[in-house]
């Protein structure tokens, strides 16, 4: 029964695996009732988020957002603070980005009007989220709540900002006007042509180089010591003298900072304009990396790819099925976030079963 | 320049406005109050409201319709309960998750049945009518009083009137049963209640089948009630709103019932300023005007709450070790 | 060999009982009298749109109708890397020499709808709702509160939103919500332009047997007795000839604007609504119609003006 | 003495080779032995040697891996309290069994309501429980609420949950770790009126001296298993010391000569007033010198752990001067205690906190993480890295300097026994090489053997010239330890004595008010 009696290879490979089968099984049922073949439509999927190259860009041009709001949810949880928040923050960052880019674009080359967007970026997110955290230390008011509440505060303002001020002169589209070309991300197919027309940027780069800092700040610094002291013991790490409200104010800063990234992918890598609501969820998604991922970086890395694949296979599946909607694919994915973020246990008894039988 | 600001209409807008959010955080507060944080109050909503408005239009009773809701969100709160009891999983990511499935499972269901785009038929006469008060009609015309009977009190649901009856119920049950005492005492210190002979773990489950069924008339009244079919992720964020009532009424049933009645308040009287012309600022845009729900919640939160204390064990499945 | 077509659909989906499906209708009955079948999508996200856009041009799909402003910089993009697919935008405007960008004016058929509101409201008091605050939302109201205000100046228009996230198209309990409270302010006429969320509010109109105005297609149908009309907006009929001129060969690029005069707007009479237009009604109303087909009338368009004269 | 009985008499509970294993950890390993009927049983055995384990198997906590069950001679399985509690046994734990925020009342009926309803019952057993208090002069009342209790009280609320339920077999696990000798002494008197009424209690503690005032036997536990059963009469302290640890017991430790130097800690007129305006602290005045031991007598809840949380940082005075070394501490001006722990420790000022799990340790780190929790700064490199090769080398000597067993850094902390988690704690405030060492209730629940070790340890460091204010509850500690002893009552020192004048009457009085100035 006891989890600690199993190989270390059958707790962190075996059963997640089970799981993300166990999930997938269900998920084949569900496409086999709507009058579709599970295992040729698994196919497909497979075929066009993995195995084909353009397919694959796409799936890693969504994964880089979720890299970055799956680790501003693990950043807070780290401290022990429910950033439920991060959509907002990530809407907000679109902004920061968006005005630098707006106000630059014609002036600055490149190599400075990025860096400063994105710069932008991070400073909108990262104020958005100062709020929550400065309420929650100073004023002790819930950050779940506060930062459910900056959401939609944050969706009203932007329809506010975007459609009463960004939107160019003749047009109707709710969205700001296109940036120019140098505000552009340098896309990967530019090295790697095999990726075709993908949107696929640096800002996955960006995320990779985010996810090792994220390590070793967490799990290598007197800093990240004292956060995750401060998040799985308050009193205790009062008593070792951690400041706790600069600790859950800087961390908010930092884990809005992390959501603002997160729109400088889809904004200056793919659309190139600010649009309403284009975070499309991918705070919320993010939350639920940061929990199947368990805050650490490779399952974050591993969750936020399977999360782009499921987008994108997903969505070309669709195509090719109009049996089966895209929606199928919202179900599908959290059926794999239950069963390998919330039953990881599942067949640790059975497992172990199979291990003691050996044993004797 | 208030001219068009009737106090009236925004109370009467407010107890129409309630019940949705009373029935989830009363769900919501059972289950906290046992120790098991639901996050999946959104997606139990969505699946009752489906279900219901799926069922009642199939039998065209509605009555049909919320038994088999309640059936189904108390079978996805047994779920959620063997995922976060009996498996000792995640609370929040097994509430994400139960979300996110049922916000995708049911409307791919709906799209499957009816190939409406995720919605239901009509409900037509299948929907729940409205009670007229005895004598409603002859004291309409009594000022304040009649209005207060006529308009205020009468002329809703049965799902309303439940809703409202529902507060003082939680308070008794919470308080002044075994099974409240038993569900707080799991809820604050399960190694406690374990130690006294309770069983902590059915004692969760009977929370969890509680906050299903609390949950589905939430939905139902979405629904059944206000829409008369089913759409697409209508809950609209009302079971995240649910638990911001919980957490502002520090899980206790009257503070967080008059938690959501601020909700329901705050979202009429935005209705209501909407397009008024106030003095100086002038005409704030509606996009503006939108917030202000959310803003009033922050500030009050930050401004005037003593600091909400949560069960102490929520969100921690029970082991018993060190 | 037959011309090969697509239709992508916006976030709303191909059921929205709005301008995604009245697009789906227009390909519909090209499918039926021509036998040309079409493919699908609904996309999620404008990268998705993208994407989308280039794998079905890499198809050699020869005409690919894109439904939404939302699509405008997508088609634009692709459009480029495209030059032998044809694109038609429906709702937004997007350059090339492949592109047809079909703008409705909807201040037109608001307006027609604004003055069958102000002749049937008995109370004086006409309401508005829109899913969000969009120009195109704005346009909508902005149209109808011309065609009101036009009729009767004493009339007073109530305006109220829906939300700011994208749930606001599908939230029909607020769109029933905001209708109560409008007619608790003495509304009893009302133009619900919120997608799903207007469901909820022709719902909530007819509970308390008030009148409701359907928008974009015709939704007359939905409660017999209790509509006044509805603005329909002829995406169909875009798609619908779009298709058509693939098909014969006299497809054209550029942007098309399409009014009451060239059909693509109008106020929607039927079985279904007759009992609730008056002969009165039904006179003034094609008046307005006839001044603005013939210029005497100018509606005037939100988005250009940037503000309302009424 | 009765050298005949009309039959043999049945024990209340039998343990038949009893096996417990938690993963590596063979926590109780064949253990067998009897408890007779109607007799006070004691279990003695140092930290980690299986009695919480084998008592929560009795109590249908755990269930033995192997072994048999024996309650009144019939073979039981119990599946979970509830069935313990239906065979009439009661459990007082380590850690209190209360739910803090209801009331006495509330959580007496929790889990034998005896109905739906609530109110229904609710007079009924309040009346009962007054009657109980007063039978046994227990001082409750039954509409407190838990956590406005002292532990003394709370405590009070276990043993009336068990008369309440008439436990017929009443096991207490360390009932006395928290307890003054007062409270001790009434305990006691309740627990000799039980075994009059026929009851079986078992009594697990560390204090010897229990042991020898109330139990009729005792067993003796060394890592899982049984060293053997005597009789109480038979015995004496140190026999059963030197079978718990194998080896004998030092009971007086060597000292150097009592010969402080210069002032360390000065305090001057320090005033503490709560957010209710009640005053915790009331005018407190006294110095320590380095090379002395000042301890803080008093019932606990009387101002001494405010005062050492003042000391450490953790709390801002309201008034009043502290100064260390001559300099004022930091904490003027400041809005809160926010960080300020740093500061002192900084500035030469240790802390072994009261609480252990609470705020001495962070329960889900490692060995290794918790070994220089408030000294990470100390073990920063460039960029805010951890210097990993320094922390580990400093945590293996701390392992090895005091023998923390398993002397394994990766371990959890939690699985440590508390005795272990002590050491942890004292190694690491002691590796800092302080000034000034603030020392709370240093072996609370810690076996002999390590607190004999721990001893040593504090009477090493006052030799060695550094100042330290030992917070105790426990009298014998502070007559072992203290050079000077302050009595602390109401949030003010009530009476000051040199150790060679230590008496426990006049401190007792002191303690209970008597002596103000
Ligand atoms: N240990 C327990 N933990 C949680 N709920 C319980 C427990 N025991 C009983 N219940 C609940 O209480 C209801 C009544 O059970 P039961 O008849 O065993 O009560 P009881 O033990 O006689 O009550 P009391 O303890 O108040 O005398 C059962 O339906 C069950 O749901
Ligand atoms: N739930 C558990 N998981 C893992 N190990 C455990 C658990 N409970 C106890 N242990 C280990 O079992 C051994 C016996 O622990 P137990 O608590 O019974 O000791 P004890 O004699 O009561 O000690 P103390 O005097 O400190 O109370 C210890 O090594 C302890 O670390
Ligand atoms: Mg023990
Ligand atoms: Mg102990």
């Amino acid at each position: 029964m006891n989890q600690a009696d199993l190989p270390r290879w059958a707790t962190s490979v075996a059963m997640p695996l089970l799981n993300l089968l166990s999930a997938l099984l269900v998920a084949a049922g569900v496409i086999y009732l709507l009058g579709e073949n599970p295992a040729e439509s698994m196919g497909i999927l497979i075929n066009s988020a993995v195995l084909n190259p353009e397919g694959l860009g796409y799936t890693l041009f969504y994964a880089a957002t979720f890299i970055f709001t799956g680790l501003s949810v693990s950043i807070a949880m780290q401290a022990g603070l429910f950033n439920i928040g991060s959509e907002g923050q990530m809407y907000l960052g679109g902004l920061g980005a968006t005005l630098v880019l707006l106000a630059l674009d014609h002036t600055l080359p490149g190599w400075l009007l990025i860096p400063a967007a994105i710069a932008g970026a991070v400073l909108f997110g990262g104020l958005w989220a100062f709020v929550p955290g400065y309420l929650q230390a100073k004023r002790g008011s819930h950050v779940v709540v506060t930062t459910i509440m900056f959401n939609f505060i944050s969706a009203s303002l932007m329809n506010y900002v975007i459609v009463s001020h960004l939107i160019p002169d003749g047009e109707q589209s709710p969205a700001s006007r296109v940036f120019a070309e140098s505000a552009w991300l340098p896309k990967l197919n530019s090295i790697l042509p095999v990726l075709g027309e993908t949107p696929l940027n640096i800002s996955f780069v960006l995320a990779l180089v985010a996810l090792v800092i994220y390590g070793i700040a967490v799990w290598r610094t007197s800093w990240g010591y004292q956060l995750r002291a401060a998040g799985l013991n308050p009193h205790a790490a009062h008593y070792a003298g951690i400041s706790i409200s600069k600790t859950i104010i800087v961390t908010m800063l930092i884990s809005g900072g992390l959501a603002g990234l997160a729109a400088v992918n889809p904004v200056m890598g793919s659309t190139h304009y600010l649009g309403l609501n284009f975070p499309a969820g991918a705070g919320f998604i993010g939350i639920a990396i940061a929990l199947m991922g368990r805050q650490h970086p490779v399952g974050i890395l591993l969750s936020s790819i399977l999360f782009g694949a499921l987008i994108q296979g997903g969505f070309d599946l669709s195509l090719e099925k109009p049996n089966i909607p895209p929606e199928t694919f919202i179900f599908i994915q959290g059926l794999i976030i239950l069963f390998c973020g919330a039953m990881e246990n599942l067949y640790a008894p059975v497992l172990s079963a199979m291990f003691k039988r050996k044993d004797k | 320049m208030f001219d068009d600001f009737q106090f009236a209409s925004i109370l009467v807008s407010t107890v129409r406005n309630a019940p949705v959010l009373i029935f989830a955080a009363m769900a919501g507060l059972f289950a906290e109050r046992s120790g098991v944080v639901d996050l999946a109050l959104e997606g139990k909503m969505l699946a009752a409201a489906f279900v219901s408005a799926a069922v009642g239009f199939a039998t065209q009773n509605p009555w049909l319709g919320i038994a088999a809701g309640i059936a189904v969100s108390a079978a996805i709160a047994l779920l959620q309960g063997f995922v976060s009891i009996t498996q000792k999983g995640n609370q929040l990511v097994a509430g994400i998750a139960l979300n996110i499935a049922l916000s995708g499972l049911t409307f791919v269901l709906a799209q499957f049945f009816f190939m409406q785009g995720g919605r239901t038929p009509d409900l037509g006469a299948a929907r729940l009518s409205t009670i007229v008060l005895p004598g409603a009609e002859a004291v309409a015309g009594v000022p304040v009083i009649g209005w207060i009977y006529s308009s205020l009190l009468s002329g809703h649901t049965i799902l309303t009137y439940l809703a409202f009856a529902l507060i003082p119920l939680v308070h008794w049950v919470i308080y002044h049963t075994r099974f409240g005492l038993r569900l707080r005492a799991v809820g604050e210190n399960p190694h406690a209640a374990d130690a006294a002979g309770v069983n902590v773990e059915l004692t969760r489950f009977m929370a969890m089948l509680t906050a299903g069924v609390l949950c589905s008339l939430s939905g139902a009244y979405l629904s059944v009630v206000q829409s008369g079919f089913f759409l697409r992720d209508m809950s609209a964020g009302n079971g995240y709103l649910a638990l911001t009532a919980l957490v502002f009424g520090n899980w206790r049933p009257v503070y967080t019932a008059l938690g959501c009645l601020m909700f329901g308040f705050f979202a009429a009287l935005q209705v209501q300023i909407e397009g008024v012309v106030f003095p100086v600022i002038g005409k704030v845009p509606g996009s503006l005007i939108q917030m202000i729900p959310y803003v009033v919640t922050v500030v009050v939160l930050a401004g005037l709450m003593a600091k909400s204390v949560a069960p102490k064990a929520i969100g921690q499945p029970f082991v018993k070790s060190r | 060999a037959d011309p090969k077509f697509a239709v992508i659909y916006d976030a709303g989906g191909k059921f929205d009982k709005s301008f995604n499906q009245s697009a789906s209708e227009g390909a519909e009955r090209f499918k039926k009298e021509t036998k040309i079948g079409f493919m699908e999508v609904q996309v999620a996200s404008d990268t998705q749109t993208e994407q989308v856009l280039r794998n079905l041009a890499r198809k050699k799909v020869d005409l690919i109708a894109a439904i939404g402003f939302g699509q405008a910089q997508a088609v634009q993009n692709v459009a480029k890397e495209f030059p032998a697919t044809r694109f038609v935008l429906i709702d937004g405007v997007a350059n090339g020499a492949n592109v047809s960008s079909v703008l409705f004016k909807e201040q037109e058929g608001s307006y027609l709808v604004g003055v069958a509101a102000a002749l049937a409201s008995k109370s004086k008091k006409v309401g508005f709702i829109g899913g969000m605050d969009i120009p195109l939302i704005r346009n909508f109201s902005c149209g109808y509160a011309q065609g009101v205000k036009a009729t009767d100046g004493k009339i007073e228009v109530v305006q109220n939103m829906v939300g700011t996230t994208t749930a606001a198209w599908n939230d029909p309990a607020k769109g029933g919500e905001l209708a109560r409270a409008q007619i608790e302010r003495g509304v009893d006429v009302i133009f619900a332009a919120a997608g799903g969320s207007g469901l909820g509010t022709l719902q909530a109109v007819k509970e308390k047997g008030k009148l409701g105005i359907g928008v974009d297609s015709n939704q007359n149908y939905l409660h017999p007795g209790n509509m006044l009309t509805s603005m329909v907006k002829r995406v169909d009929q875009a798609i619908y000839d779009s298709f058509m001129q693939v098909k014969n060969g006299t497809w054209k690029a550029g942007i098309v604007y399409k009014g009451v005069k060239e059909g693509g707007v109008d106020w929607a009479l039927d079985k279904d609504n007759r009992s609730v237009i008056s002969a009165d009604i039904e006179k003034r109303v094609n008046a307005a119609k006839q001044d603005i087909i013939n210029g005497k009338i100018n509606v005037v368009d939100f988005r250009e003006a940037k503000k309302c004269p009424a | 003495m009765l050298s005949w009985y009309p039959e043999p008499m049945q024990p209340a509970v039998e343990f038949q080779n009893i096996s417990k294993r938690f993963g590596a950890v063979q926590a109780n390993r064949d253990v067998s032995f009897s408890i007779a009927s109607g007799s006070i049983h004691g279990v003695i055995g140092e930290n980690g040697a299986g009695k919480s384990t084998l008592m929560s198997i009795l109590y249908g906590y755990y269930q033995a891996d192997e072994g048999n069950l024996l309650i009144n001679g019939k073979a039981e399985k119990i599946h979970n309290s509830h069935e313990a509690i239906v065979l009439g046994i009661g459990m007082v734990h380590q850690h209190f069994m209360l739910v803090e925020n209801m009331t006495v009342l509330d959580n007496v009926m929790l889990g034998g309501e005896g109905g739906f309803r609530l109110n229904a019952n609710r007079k009924k057993v309040e009346a009962e429980l007054r009657e109980i208090c007063q039978r046994y002069s227990l001082d409750v009342d039954p509409l407190d609420k838990i956590e406005d209790l002292s532990v003394g009280v709370q405590q009070r609320v276990e043993i009336l949950k068990q008369i309440y339920r008439s436990a017929n077999i009443l096991i207490l696990d360390e009932p006395t770790a928290v307890l003054t000798v007062q409270e001790t002494q009434s305990l006691f008197d309740v627990l000799r009126l039980f075994k009059e009424q026929g009851k079986t209690i078992i009594l697990i503690t560390h204090k010897l001296q229990e042991i020898l005032d109330i139990t009729d036997e005792v067993t003796v536990m060394r890592a899982g298993t049984v060293v053997g059963s005597v009789h109480t009469r038979d015995t004496s302290k140190e026999q059963l010391a030197e079978m718990m640890v194998g080896r004998p017991i030092e009971t007086q430790l060597p000292r150097a000569p009592y010969n402080p130097g210069k002032v360390v800690l000065d305090v001057q007129n320090l005033n503490l007033i709560n957010s209710q305006q009640v005053s915790l602290l009331k005018d407190i005045s006294f110095n320590i010198r380095a090379g002395e031991i000042v301890a803080l007598a008093g019932v606990s809840g009387n101002g001494q752990s405010e005062l050492l949380e003042i000391l450490s940082g953790m709390r801002l005075p309201g008034s009043g001067q502290i100064t260390l070394d001559g300099a004022a501490l930091p904490y003027q001006g400041k809005k809160d205690a926010d960080g300020l722990p740093a500061r002192y420790r900084e500035l030469g000022i240790a802390h072994v906190a009261e609480d252990r799990l609470r705020h001495a340790v962070v329960k889900n780190f490692s060995v290794l993480m918790n070994s220089f929790l408030g000294y990470q700064n100390k073990f920063r490199k460039a960029l805010g890295l951890l210097d990993k090769k320094a922390i580990a080398e400093h945590c293996d000597k701390m392992i090895r300097d005091f023998d923390v067993r398993p002397a394994d850094p990766a371990l959890r902390i939690a699985l440590l026994s508390g005795g272990n988690q002590q050491k942890v704690v004292m190694a690491r405030e002691m590796a800092a090489s302080p000034k000034l060492i603030l020392v709370g209730q240093p072996t609370r629940g810690v076996d002999i053997g390590t607190i004999e070790s721990l001893h040593a340890r504090l009477l090493a460091l006052r030799d060695a010239g550094v100042a330290i204010l030992l917070v105790s509850v426990e009298l014998e500690e502070v007559r072992a330890l203290a050079d000077r002893i302050l009595v602390m009552s109401g949030g003010c020192i009530t009476g000051e004595l040199k150790v060679e004048e230590f008496d426990a009457t006049k401190i007792g009085l002191l303690m209970g008010g008597l002596h103000k100035h």
